[in-house]
């Protein structure tokens, strides 16, 4: 009612605890904040739309996977990914993503855990490791990450307790939003090196309404594990578009994998939602992550953001009207139109990049020499690596529509092209 | 017959405790700013705030208040539907129960509509509306949506 | 101030002349309306945007075509269009489109109609067939229409004097907006029956912010001459896609012309603007063609729409930023951003169709059989209309900028699997 309105108005937040880099426990920084805890703790919440949210589907426990209830399988949704990925962990197990707080018990039973040792870095994405760094390093947050590195997963999996809770965004005395990853630290470096800019410091230099993006794009991004330390790098030296990306990957001579089937040394994208968005208008025009993922609500007479972070397709009218005129039906249909197009193009991309790795397969099992195969095996690379980054960004092309259309059209290019090459070469 | 007559008294009912709450928070939350033209008593409702900073910054600002815009400008009317949204943004206030992005009702739409042509209808005399159709006026919101305060 | 532009304002038309359906003429309608047309007779100037605009090349004129100003010539920028167009009259002729003062000209003079008699039905969008139709049908349009369409060109040229008038879009007594092609008429009572309309008129249902868009939907379209009689049909029976377009196509068994290098039943794509623009995100938002190509400006008193018709990238304050607040620059790098997109797909998908053609080519001089070429003449069918529909639609992309995407990487699709199909059936 009215009166308490216009009270709350005057005090936010409420200071019951002191909060310190070690205060790891969400539910100590609950008691300033219950609003935002409260939002927090609904990232458990399991519903879905047409391309996203996630499933809640109940399955057995077992001694390996305590996980009574799971989120649907993508290999299961569609196989042809299980040829796609040959040879690797993901062929396995790959699951639609949700929300953040399973990121930790998602990652430690997925069972790709359990076909290859994984090494510590993994860590780094599923959990607050902002404190155990910091503990590691001994206060020094680069030794601590490398140390993290270094370990194999199941020990540095020891070391952290949480999914990403408040420290891993918030310098705690400010609140402030702040950078807490080394490998987004690193590569936004080497990102703004390539476009002129010196020793950038994304803690120092970034704007507040850039926070709101790059706290996400911590972890919301491709990355690979470079060398035999493990270093997590994400691949930005030339650019955030994805030919940028390959030609990287080209130079340094890096392969997630060699294909089971085709022997073609491959890459796996994941999740590059940060380089897509920054391919489309929204980006464009400032609109940030936490815009559309955190809008903010009214609670009272003040307003926050909403911390059940999910799908904007379940919050329009705070995701999207803040800009947008349209009634919520109508910006639903504008997602799916532009949804529907993108998934359109990453079945055909599908379709040809399946035939071109039957072939050479076929090819290889008919004594083809891999002088003959080469040309064949890098268009794979190239058709796989450009599919992968619309099929691995989560948002079926919305983030940056005609970009995600032009990636699928170069990889149908490269596979049918690799099949032509192929049979010319006979 | 039974039906709607027990359907009439609920809806009277309600409306009489509409009225009762609306009307506590009519007069609490200065709900006669609606018979006003003073732009600062609109934004006696912090919903109202967001607009009200936003028309200071218009190129309005100094030109039209709230209600020039967003009230009809033959005075039986005005007050009719200032009386109108008095009513339900009082009682949608109090009770909460609104979007945290708002929406202007067709009515409300049209009152707007008509006000831009009240000003300027000289300078649009050519384009809007046509001699011939009126409902088949073009609208200005279309592309003028930011006059009054940016779209936030 | 207010009260000034009060004083000004007093009768906004000068009734000087009456104006019928007769009268043809723009600079009589000019008496009563100077503005629009003095900024109507500058649709002559020539200027030339990245993808758009025209530009002034001089020529010395010949008895045969005595234009002393052409614009550039799209086949030598890009040779490539000659062998997509091999066997047809576009391969000897085809610029760069201008202002509509010179629609009448070009048409007449253009070297596609020396290499092919063309039918009068070409008159219909070049020229201000309106009165000349109700003369020839004695008051009935579509007779006229007819009577014109069985012409000679030659012929139905000595029946007009003017490129696109007034009276073509405007009832002269209200100066309301009104759709004089029958063609247009046809082609959309058609698709609404598809979509369960029936006997849609569009001149008595659609709204006047539909006709700011339908009026220059009269042209702006992909057409064919349907049977003997030549009639101007616009092929939307299924739809505006163009998957719905090539479908009618194939129902109705219809070929443009029977490719000189390859044999295949190829179709010609042309200026399909108000299909493409249909798919995009301003034709969902209820933006007009006008409203971008014809922006309202101020003169004197008054606000007029700015009858020199153009690319709106020579007006971005007035066509853009009264819906989007960006800079000028910014705004004309965003539309820069999608266009450089379209264009590299649109060579991708060039190089695809050109390789296919090769190859049908040489499987044929090698003696393949039709039996052997009838699939890859078909994916050549398919590959090249998607092309051409991008190609030729004039605003490279920007009208809808994913589908063009889209377009693009099934044309590449189809061309690609052409080739493979070649390879194996030998
Ligand atoms: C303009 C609004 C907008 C912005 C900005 C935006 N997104 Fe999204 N995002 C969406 C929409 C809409 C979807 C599709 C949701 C669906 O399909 O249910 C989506 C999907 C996602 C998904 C998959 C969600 C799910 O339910 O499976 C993730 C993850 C995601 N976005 C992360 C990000 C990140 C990280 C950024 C910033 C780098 C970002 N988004 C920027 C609107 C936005
Ligand atoms: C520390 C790493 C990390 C950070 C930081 C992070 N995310 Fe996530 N996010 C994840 C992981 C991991 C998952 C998948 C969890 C799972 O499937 O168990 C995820 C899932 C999501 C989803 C999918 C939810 C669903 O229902 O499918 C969205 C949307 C999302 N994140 C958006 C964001 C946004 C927006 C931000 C920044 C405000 C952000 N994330 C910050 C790691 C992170
Ligand atoms: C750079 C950040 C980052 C790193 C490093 C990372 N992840 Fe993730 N992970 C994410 C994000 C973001 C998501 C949610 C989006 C998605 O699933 O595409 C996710 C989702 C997942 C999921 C749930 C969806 C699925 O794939 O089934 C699993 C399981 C997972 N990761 C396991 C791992 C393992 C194992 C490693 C180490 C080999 C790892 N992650 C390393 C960021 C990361
Ligand atoms: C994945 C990143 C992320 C995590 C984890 C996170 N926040 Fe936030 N938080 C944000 C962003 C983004 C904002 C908006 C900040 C801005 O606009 O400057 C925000 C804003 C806030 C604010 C300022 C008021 C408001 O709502 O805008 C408070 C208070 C807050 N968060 C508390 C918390 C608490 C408590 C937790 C843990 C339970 C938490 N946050 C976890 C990203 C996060
Ligand atoms: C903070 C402002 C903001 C928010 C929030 C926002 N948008 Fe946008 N959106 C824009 C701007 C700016 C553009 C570019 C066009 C323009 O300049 O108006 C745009 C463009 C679009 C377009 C057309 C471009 C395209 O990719 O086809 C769609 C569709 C769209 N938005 C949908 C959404 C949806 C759905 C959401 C919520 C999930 C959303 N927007 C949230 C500002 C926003
Ligand atoms: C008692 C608090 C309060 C005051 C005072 C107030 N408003 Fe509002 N207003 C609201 C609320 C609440 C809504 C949302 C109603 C809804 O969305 O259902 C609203 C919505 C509106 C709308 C759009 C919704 C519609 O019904 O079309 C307009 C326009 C508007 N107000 C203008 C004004 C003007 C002008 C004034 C001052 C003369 C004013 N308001 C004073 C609370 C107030
Ligand atoms: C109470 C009178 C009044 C009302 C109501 C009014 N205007 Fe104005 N408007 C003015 C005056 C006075 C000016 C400044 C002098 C001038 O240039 O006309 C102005 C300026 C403008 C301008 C030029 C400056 C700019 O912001 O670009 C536009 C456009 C405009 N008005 C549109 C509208 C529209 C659309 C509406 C209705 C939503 C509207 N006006 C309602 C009086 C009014
Ligand atoms: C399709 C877009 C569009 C629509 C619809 C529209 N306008 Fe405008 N308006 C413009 C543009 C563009 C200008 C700038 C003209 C110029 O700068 O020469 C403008 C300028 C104006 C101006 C300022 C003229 C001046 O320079 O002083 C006023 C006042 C105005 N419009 C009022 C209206 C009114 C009232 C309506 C509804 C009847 C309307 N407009 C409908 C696009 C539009
Ligand atoms: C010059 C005209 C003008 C003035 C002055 C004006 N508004 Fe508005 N208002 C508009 C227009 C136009 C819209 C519709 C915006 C749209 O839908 O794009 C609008 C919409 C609204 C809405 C509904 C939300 C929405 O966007 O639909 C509210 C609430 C509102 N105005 C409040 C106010 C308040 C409070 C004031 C005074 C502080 C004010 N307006 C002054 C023209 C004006
Ligand atoms: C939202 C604005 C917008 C709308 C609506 C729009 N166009 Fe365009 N149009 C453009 C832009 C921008 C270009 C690119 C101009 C350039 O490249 O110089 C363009 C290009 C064109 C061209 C080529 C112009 C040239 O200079 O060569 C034609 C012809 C055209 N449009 C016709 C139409 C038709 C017909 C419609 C409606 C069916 C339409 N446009 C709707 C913005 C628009
Ligand atoms: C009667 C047929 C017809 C109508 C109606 C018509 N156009 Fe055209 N338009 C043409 C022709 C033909 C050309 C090419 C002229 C040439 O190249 O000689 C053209 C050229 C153009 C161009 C290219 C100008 C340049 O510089 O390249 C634009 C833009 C354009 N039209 C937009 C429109 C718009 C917008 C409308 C409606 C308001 C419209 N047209 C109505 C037939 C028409
Ligand atoms: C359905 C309407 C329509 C018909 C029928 C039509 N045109 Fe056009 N024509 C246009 C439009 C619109 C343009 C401008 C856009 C473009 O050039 O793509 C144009 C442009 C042209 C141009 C200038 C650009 C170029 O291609 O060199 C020539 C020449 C031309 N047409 C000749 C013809 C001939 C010859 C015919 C009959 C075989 C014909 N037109 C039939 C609508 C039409
Ligand atoms: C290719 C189509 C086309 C041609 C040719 C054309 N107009 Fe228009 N005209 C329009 C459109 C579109 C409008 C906007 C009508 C509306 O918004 O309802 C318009 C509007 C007008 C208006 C109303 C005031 C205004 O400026 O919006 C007048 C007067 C006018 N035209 C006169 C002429 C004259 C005189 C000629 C010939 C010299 C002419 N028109 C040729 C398309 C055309
Ligand atoms: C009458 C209003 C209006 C006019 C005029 C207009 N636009 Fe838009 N534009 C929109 C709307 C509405 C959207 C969809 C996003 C949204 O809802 O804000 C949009 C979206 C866009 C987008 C993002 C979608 C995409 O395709 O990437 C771009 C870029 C854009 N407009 C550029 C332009 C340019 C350039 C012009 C002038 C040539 C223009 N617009 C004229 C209303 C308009
Ligand atoms: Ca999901
Ligand atoms: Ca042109």
């Amino acid at each position: 009612n009215i009166l308490e309105h216009k009270q709350e108005a005057k005090n936010p937040f409420f200071h019951v605890v002191e909060l310190t880099d070690d205060t790891v426990d969400p539910e100590v920084w609950g008691k300033n904040f219950p609003i935002q805890y409260d939002d927090y703790k609904r990232t458990v919440d399991q519903v879905r739309t047409r391309y996203g949210g996630s499933e809640a589907l109940p399955r057995t426990p077992t001694q390996a996977d305590p996980r009574s209830i799971v989120a649907q399988s993508r290999l299961e949704d569609d196989p042809r990914l299980k040829i796609m990925w040959a040879g690797y962990a993901f062929s396995k197990d790959f699951r639609e993503e949700r929300g953040h707080a399973f990121m930790l018990e998602d990652q430690t039973y997925t069972e790709r855990q359990q076909v290859v040792k994984q090494p510590g870095t993994c860590i780094q994405c599923h959990a607050s490791v902002y404190g155990p760094s910091m503990r590691l390093g001994g206060g020094d947050l680069i030794k601590g990450f490398e140390k993290m590195n270094a370990m194999t997963y199941a020990d540095a999996r020891k070391e952290v307790t949480h999914p990403v809770t408040c420290v891993d965004c918030h310098e705690p005395k400010t609140m402030q939003l702040r950078i807490t990853r080394p490998g987004f630290m690193e590569g936004m470096k080497a990102l703004k090196a390539s476009q002129g800019v010196k020793d950038y410091d994304v803690n120092k230099i970034a704007t507040r309404q850039e926070m709101r993006t790059y706290v996400c794009a911590q972890c919301h991004v491709e990355y690979y594990f470079k060398g035999t330390e493990k270093r997590l790098v994400y691949p930005w030296a030339k650019g955030l578009k994805v030919d940028e990306m390959l030609a990287y990957y080209d130079e340094v001579q890096h392969k997630d994998w060699v294909h089971a089937e085709s022997g073609a040394p491959v890459l796996k994208a994941q999740h590059p939602e940060f380089e897509m968005y920054n391919q489309g208008i929204h980006a464009r025009s400032g609109v940030a992550c936490a815009d559309c993922h955190m809008p903010y609500k009214r609670v009272g007479a003040h307003k926050v953001s909403d911390h059940h972070v999910r799908s904007p397709l379940m919050n329009i009218n705070r995701a999207c009207q803040t800009c947008h005129k349209w009634p919520e039906e109508e910006l639903r249909q504008r997602v799916l139109t532009i949804q529907d197009r993108t998934y359109e193009m990453r079945n055909v991309a599908m379709d040809a990049l399946i035939d071109l790795i039957k072939d050479i397969k076929a090819a290889k099992t008919n004594g083809a020499s891999d002088a003959l195969l080469a040309a064949p095996r890098d268009f794979q690379r190239k058709a796989q690596f450009y599919l992968d980054f619309v099929e691995a960004e989560n948002s079926m092309g919305f983030h940056a529509p005609q970009e995600a259309a032009r990636v699928l059209g170069q990889s149908v290019n490269f596979s049918r092209k690799g099949q032509v090459e192929l049979r010319d070469k006979k | 017959m039974k039906a709607s007559v027990a359907k009439g008294t609920l809806i009277g009912v309600a409306v009489g405790v509409a009225m009762g709450v609306a009307g506590y928070t009519f007069l609490y939350a200065k709900g006669a700013s609606y018979l006003t033209n003073d732009p600062k008593a609109c934004a006696n409702c912090h919903v109202m705030n967001d607009y009200y900073d936003g028309w200071i910054k218009s190129s309005h600002r100094s030109v039209a208040v709230c209600n020039d815009c967003h009230a009809p400008h033959n005075l039986a009317a005005k007050y009719l539907v200032k009386a109108d949204n008095g009513f339900w943004h009082s009682l949608k206030f109090t009770t909460g129960r609104y979007p945290d992005n708002l929406h202007m009702r067709r009515i409300n739409r049209k009152v707007t509509e008509e006000a831009c042509l009240y000003c300027h209808q000289e300078v649009v005399s050519q384009i809007a509306p046509t001699p011939h159709t009126k409902e088949n006026m073009t609208s200005c919101i279309r592309c003028h949506g930011a006059v009054g305060h940016p779209q936030k």
